[in-house]
């Protein structure tokens, strides 16, 4: 019964988008733009099981050209992707509702980007061909550069570099689109597929590369990745927490869809890199296993929370594609639940340290500390989204690394897992020192008197870490569209089950385990609490300090480079070679496009260019 | 002062040294020189002549180190001895200055030698004796005690411990057994 | 599986582990002491030193952060004992697998750093930034030690790489090079002398213990015990098969809980960087030596 | 600091607490725990004089204090002993103050050598403090001008046998008569002496808050924490200043 199909759906974006440009600015409009896009996600919602049995939801939005009809049309995969966009913009316009909106100007121009932003993500994950694909990306990325730009200042700069690259992407997509369009003369996917093989080798090697960095862009894949961290920083809390959770989730989209469904990873697998070095699918995987670590470990230097979580976004992007790549339906099915699964504490932990910042004016790990009685729920929350991303076992970070760690072993590729396992391992160490350096231990003077954040602004980090921890519990709940997903695009699906997996050699039960933790931490807190004498609570001040007698005037904290030993190990490999090569070229573009203004507006800019085409003529003949 | 046989020929190189010491105190009149041996001099100086005197040794006779400065409380008057040792000469100079008991206030000579910074300190929480122009006179070893200058003769330590502390009676087994035998405490 | 069945061993492998970990943490003193030409202590003395904690009458906390860090920090352990084959009892090993392990083994590493963190004690957050840097040292070598297993035993059930174990030969015969990379992994692992750059007694006031007292540190006394325990269970199980009774398994865990100490007692602490350094050349290179060959067996 | 109106109490004699007034179980877990206590003893490894060099040859092969299950433990947090060995300096003796109000219940101070009986051979210096049980409440002295480590063994085994009976609990005293104690630090550190421990609070908190407790020297203290709220995050902030103001000349 599906009572609202996607015509609905697209009624209620224009609908969204038409409040949120006229009435931008007033007090409620917030909250009501909060239930739209509940409403949508629940319109999703209701019609899932259709999506679920294969079938798709269709919508009267088509146009043919050259004979092509484009179509839009939502799949299973296109719904899950949708519901969590629809679960990240809702949170986030939640989180900006409230009191958070009177401390933030330009809060229309804030609601109207957040719902154009949605309005286009729907249009692609609805693309049904790869025309439709390509017309819904290019305004993906216009807007998305419109949402980077809203604070102006740095992240007006950001955006700048972003646009360069999404502009490189979309050229390597067109020209992919090209050599597709006159090998298969159709841009369906099934068409393509079909003729995917008359096309030479090498063409077929061309295109698939293209495709990988058009869409890689977006997903911030290792040589394209400098643009993502400052990019996702420097905007406004609930920006912020869209970007990170869902905006770079669009390229991998694209790539799931494009690679999987089109190209299909048979042929990745048989395609060789010139020189017969490495099939494309290693190549892309130690390219993925790569982006999992450099990034990991670059966030670990950094002192600017944002930062840290912004190039953890980055990081984990590259631990999805690992996933997805691993031709193993383990393998797949964590790739796709890792997406969900980062969206939902991702959000999370950028709410909490935004709400950090809105009390105390800054989000520097130095000029933080010991908030935690002073921000109980935030410490929560932020606590439950750190488990989530470094994957330790009661939340559901844990589930889709597993199933990647026991793909990458199934299919013999012990150096990955080890790759892998250093990503998660420099994360664990550089969320603890977020944690750590942000509430625990000593509480500053002038963070005396800290309130927590009105509950506008926590209840959205509450449900947030409620999902975290639900989906952790119950992983077969992901599980099951996944499976469909799966089903769809014709490759091996996963046998799970409402706790989580169970292949033939080793299986992970979440219920079990996570309930063995529960009955675990109750005995711990037994032992703790009725065996040992009740405890006294101490100020901060009875510390041991050698004898000395602790006076506030020195700060009594070890939180400025937090890793020293490791840093002194490994710093010679931070050499910031990626970081020259791309600034060079936004320099040049930047220099160039100065030197065209400065053409343009002479007085009589004719005669220049004139000049100079027959200058350059008379080169070419001369030479 | 005895010297065996292999220090013969080090022997005569004293003795220039001593001579061109010599040359050098002979410069300042109101000195009087008493030589204790050969390596060692004690000199008697007024007390405005003193940083004269040790610039003086400082810059032409290679003393640079200024060991110590020791304080004797004669009830009247403080006197001041400043300790110099040269590498070169390798001869001991001790300078004796008196300063009048009150105000207990002195130059200091950090500009010449900055070890004197915390001889002074010292000297100024034990005697009393102020050191102008010295970046060191806040309370370092006695930040405890806020009673007068306690190695002053003045400062009677057996009235103070009296007043300030109490004692317990000490009466261990040990001690009992040995009285039951006859013995007793010699006070 | 029946419901009682399991309950019973829910309660009793953690109070197994226990006290075979009190006896493994008093053959570690002991063999101490005697390499010092000392006594060494009586025989229940780790079990009194518990005791005696728990019964302080003052017992001292910093928030309740604090005290959720050391239940955490119980939890996990406990949790990761029920997941351990022991012979004669299965508990919940069909239900998680050896990556489950590593990570629930990860657990109270991170409750213990973050009730250290509530202390608000500079020498406690050095110490746990040196324990977490050397988690990092140690868990790559280990890591690359489990993948070389896993992939010859072709599974990650820690039941079935017992009973293939059993069936054809010790992973320590299959596997040596990799079995001698596993043991320098578990030295570290277990925290001990030239590794234990985070219990500085020295330098940094035994690091994060330096505000737990009473049943605190009696907490962290019972997840000493029962850390030995795990890492010694794991080893076996990996490569010395498992336990067919238990009358040869514990010789087996003792003689794996030996090895180290009778190394530590004679080393000085290394620096931060030189674990770091040190842990990632010689046993990483042995693991992927040891990887290498299980790789071209095929 | 909540607002405690001191009540004049002179009045000295101390209720005494009939042992068997505990049920069976109580006392079983009584001597049980004693009887862990004394077997399990932590030396807090902090040598205040010249007594503390007779440690090292206790702990190590010769005597081996580990035999009798001591072992010398870093922080005044895990420690039951606290060793006073030898003189006590007026400025040693704020921070040993400062170490015991930090250490844990049951605790035991034993002052080796004879200069925290009597001040020992520093008997007339005006800086050290003479006898140690004014300030602390001390189980047990061992005299000797530093006392072999044989005495130091049979010291430490006669408190454990003390801990054993139960009888070792002076450390209640320095909670139940804390205003003599209090009365003493402030006649050597003046009045506005005090540590970040919140002893009366602590009293309190763990039932031993007798009519000693609180006198004219507590009172003295609760005006000047009132007066300073010293409750709040930059109390040792302002005092530091208002002492560097009042220290200089």
């Amino acid at each position: 019964m599906s009572v609202l199909d996607l015509d609905h759906v697209f009624f209620l974006l224009i609908v969204n988008i038409g409040i949120a440009v006229l009435w931008g600015n007033r007090p409620f409009v917030g909250k009501i733009l909060t239930l739209l896009y509940i409403l949508e996600g629940l319109s999703i919602l209701t019609s899932y099981h259709v999506l679920l049995s294969g079938a798709v939801l269709s919508s009267s939005l088509t146009f043919t050209v050259m004979q092509q009809t484009v179509q839009w049309q939502l799949g299973v995969s296109g719904g899950f992707f949708a519901l969590i966009t629809f679960m990240a913009a809702g949170l986030a316009t939640w989180f900006s509702s409230g009191v958070w909106a009177r401390s933030y100007a330009p809060i229309r121009l804030l609601h109207s980007y957040m719902a154009l932003n949605v309005a286009a993500m729907l249009l692609l994950l609805a693309s049904n061909d790869f025309l439709g694909l390509f017309i819904a990306w290019e305004l993906v990325s216009l807007v998305s550069f419109l949402i980077i730009a809203i604070n102006g200042g740095r992240s007006a700069k950001a955006a700048y570099s972003y646009i360069l690259y999404a502009f490189l992407g979309a050229m390597a997509i067109l020209l992919a689109l090209i050599i597709i369009w006159n090998a298969t003369n159709s841009f369906s996917y099934v068409e393509v597929r079909h003729h995917w093989s008359t096309m030479s080798v090498n063409r077929q090697l061309i295109v698939v590369l293209l495709l990988i960095t058009g869409f890689g862009i977006k997903m911030a894949i290792l040589p394209f990745h400098r643009w993502q961290a400052p990019a996702y920083a420097y905007v406004p809390a609930p920006v912020a927490a869209f970007l990170g959770a869902i905006s770079s989730r669009m390229g991998l989209f694209a790539l799931f869809i494009v690679l999987l469904q089109v190209v299909g990873i048979d042929v990745i697998q048989t395609l060789w890199l010139p020189f017969e070095i490495i099939n494309m699918q290693t190549f892309l995987l130690w390219l993925a296993a790569l982006t999992l670590i450099i990034p990991t470990f670059i966030a670990l230097r950094q002192t600017d929370a944002r930062l840290l979580l912004a190039w953890h976004g980055i990081g984990q992007g590259g631990f999805m594609l690992l996933g997805i790549l691993s031709a193993n339906a383990l393998g797949t099915a964590g790739g796709i639940m890792h997406v969900f699964n980062h969206a939902s504490y991702q959000a999370a932990l950028f709410f909490a340290v935004f709400s950090v910042s809105y009390r105390t004016g800054t989000a520097d790990l130095d000029r933080l500390g010991g908030l935690v009685t002073r921000m109980p729920i935030s410490f929560t929350v932020m606590l439950v989204g750190i488990i989530g991303l470094a994957g330790l076992p009661p939340m559901n970070g844990f589930v889709s690394k597993w199933l990647i760690y026991k793909a990458l072993l199934d299919e013999g590729m012990p150096l990955l897992f080890l790759a892998a396992v250093i990503g998660t391992l420099g994360t664990i160490l550089s969320v603890y020192k977020l944690i750590h350096n942000t509430f625990l231990g000593q509480l500053r003077l002038e963070h005396e008197n800290i309130k927590e954040v009105p509950w506008s602004m926590s209840i959205p980090m509450m449900i947030l870490a409620s999902i975290v921890f639900i989906t952790g519990y119950f992983p077969g709940l992901l599980l099951e569209s996944i499976a469909a997903m799966q089903s769809t695009l014709g490759i091996s699906v996963v046998d799970y089950h409402l706790g989580g997996v169970n292949t033939g050699k080793g299986n992970l039960n979440m219920i079990v385990v996570v309930s063995t933790m529960l009955m675990a931490i109750g005995m711990g807190a037994l032992i703790f609490f009725v065996l040992g004498n009740p405890r006294k609570q101490v100020t901060q001040w009875d510390n041991y300090a050698g004898g000395h007698f602790l006076t506030s005037d020195m700060r009594y904290q070890y939180s400025h480079n937090f890793y020293p030993g490791l840093m002194r190990v490994i710093s010679p490999l931070y050499r910031n070679t990626i970081f020259w090569l791309e600034s060079a070229i936004v320099s040049t573009v930047q220099f160039m496009a100065h030197i065209s203004y400065a053409l343009f507006m002479q007085a009589n800019y004719l005669l220049y260019l004139i000049l100079l085409v027959v200058i350059s003529l008379l080169w070419v003949l001369a030479v | 002062m005895v010297w065996d046989q292999d220090k013969e020929a080090t022997k005569d190189n004293y003795a220039s040294q001593t001579i061109v010491l010599d040359q050098i105190l002979h410069e300042l009149d109101t000195l009087n020189i008493e030589q204790k041996n050969n390596q060692r001099f004690r000199v008697d100086v007024s007390a405005e002549a003193l940083p004269a005197l040790l610039s003086l040794l400082k810059g032409r006779a290679g003393y640079t180190q200024l060991s110590a400065i020791s304080c004797v409380d004669w009830e009247d008057e403080f006197e001041l001895v400043y300790h110099l040792w040269s590498y070169e000469t390798k001869v001991l100079v001790s300078a004796h200055i008196r300063i009048q008991y009150t105000p207990a206030v002195y130059v200091s000579v950090y500009d010449i030698y900055t070890p004197a910074g915390f001889f002074e300190r010292d000297i100024y929480e034990m005697y009393g004796v102020y050191f102008e122009g010295s970046p060191m006179m806040e309370k370092f070893i006695l930040t405890e005690w806020h009673g007068p200058a306690p190695m002053l003769k003045s400062f009677d330590t057996l009235k103070y411990v009296n007043d300030m502390f109490n004692w317990q009676e000490y009466q261990p087994d040990w001690l009992k057994e040995i009285q039951a035998k006859g013995g007793k405490v010699v006070s | 599986m029946s419901g009682q069945h399991i309950f019973l061993e829910l309660i009793l492998m953690p109070l197994l582990a226990f006290m075979i970990g009190l006896f493994l943490v008093l053959m570690m003193r002991k063999v101490r002491a005697r390499i010092e030409r000392r006594v060494g202590p009586p025989f229940l003395q780790p079990l009194w030193d518990i005791i005696k904690l728990y019964v302080k009458k003052m017992q001292i906390s910093h928030g309740v952060i604090h005290d959720l860090g050391i239940i955490m920090l119980l939890g996990g352990y406990i949790t990761a004992e029920v997941f351990l084959p022991v012979p004669g009892m299965s508990g919940f090993t069909s239900q998680g697998d050896i990556i489950t392990l590593i990570y629930l083994m990860m657990v109270p590493s991170l409750g213990l750093a973050l009730g250290v963190g509530q202390c608000a004690n500079p020498n406690g957050s050095i110490g746990i930034s040196r324990a977490l840097t050397a988690m990092l040292a140690y868990d790559i070598p280990f890591i690359v030690v489990i993948a070389g297993a896993c992939l010859y035993y072709g599974t990650t059930d820690l039941t079935e790489i017992i009973a293939l174990q059993k069936s054809q030969q010790w992973g320590l015969l299959s596997m040596p090079i990799l079995a001698l990379a596993g043991l320098i992994a578990i030295h570290a692992m277990l925290g001990k002398e030239p590794f234990e750059i985070y219990v500085a007694p020295a330098e940094i006031a035994t690091g994060p213990m330096v505000e737990m007292s009473g049943k605190y540190l009696g907490s962290l006394f019972v997840m000493q015990c029962l850390q030995i325990y795990t890492i010694t269970v794991l080893y076996t199980s990996l490569f010395l098969g498992g336990g067919y009774t238990w009358f040869d398994f514990i010789p087996k865990l003792f003689l794996v809980a030996l090895l180290p100490v009778m190394i530590t007692v004679i080393f000085p602490r290394y620096k931060t960087d030189d674990v770091l350094r040190w842990l990632w050349k010689w046993p990483t290179g042995l693991a992927l030596l040891g990887l290498a060959i299980v790789v071209l067996q095929g | 600091m909540k607002d405690v109106i001191p009540i004049q109490t002179n009045n000295t004699e101390t209720i005494a607490v009939s042992k068997n007034s505990k049920n069976i179980y109580q006392q079983a877990i009584d001597t049980f725990s004693n009887f862990c206590r004394a077997r399990s003893l932590f030396v807090l490894h902090y040598c205040t004089g010249c007594g503390a060099i007779e440690l090292p040859p206790a702990m190590t092969s010769r005597f081996d204090m580990e035999r009798l299950g001591i072992q010398p433990m870093v922080t005044p947090r895990q420690a039951d002993i606290l060793l006073i060995t030898g003189y006590v300096s007026i400025k040693t003796l704020k921070r040993v103050i400062l170490t015991y109000e930090q250490m844990q219940g049951p605790k035991y101070v034993i002052g080796i050598c004879s200069c925290t009986v009597n001040g020992g051979m520093y008997w007339q210096s005006y800086a050290t403090a003479k006898v140690l049980s004014e300030y602390l409440p001390v189980d047990m002295y061992i005299a000797g001008c530093m006392p072999r480590p044989e005495a130091v063994l049979t010291g430490l085994q006669q408190l454990m046998k003390k801990i054993e009976k139960g009888e070792a609990n002076s450390w209640e005293n320095y909670f139940k008569r804390y205003d003599y104690y209090l009365g003493n630090q402030q006649h050597l550190f003046g009045d506005t002496w005090h540590t970040p421990t919140d002893i009366l609070e602590e009293a309190r908190h763990y039932h031993l808050y007798g009519a000693e407790s609180t006198g004219n020297n507590t009172a003295r203290l609760i005006k000047y924490t009132v007066e300073h709220d010293l409750t709040k995050l930059d109390a040792p902030l302002r005092e530091k200043d208002s002492m560097t103001k009042r220290g200089k000349k």
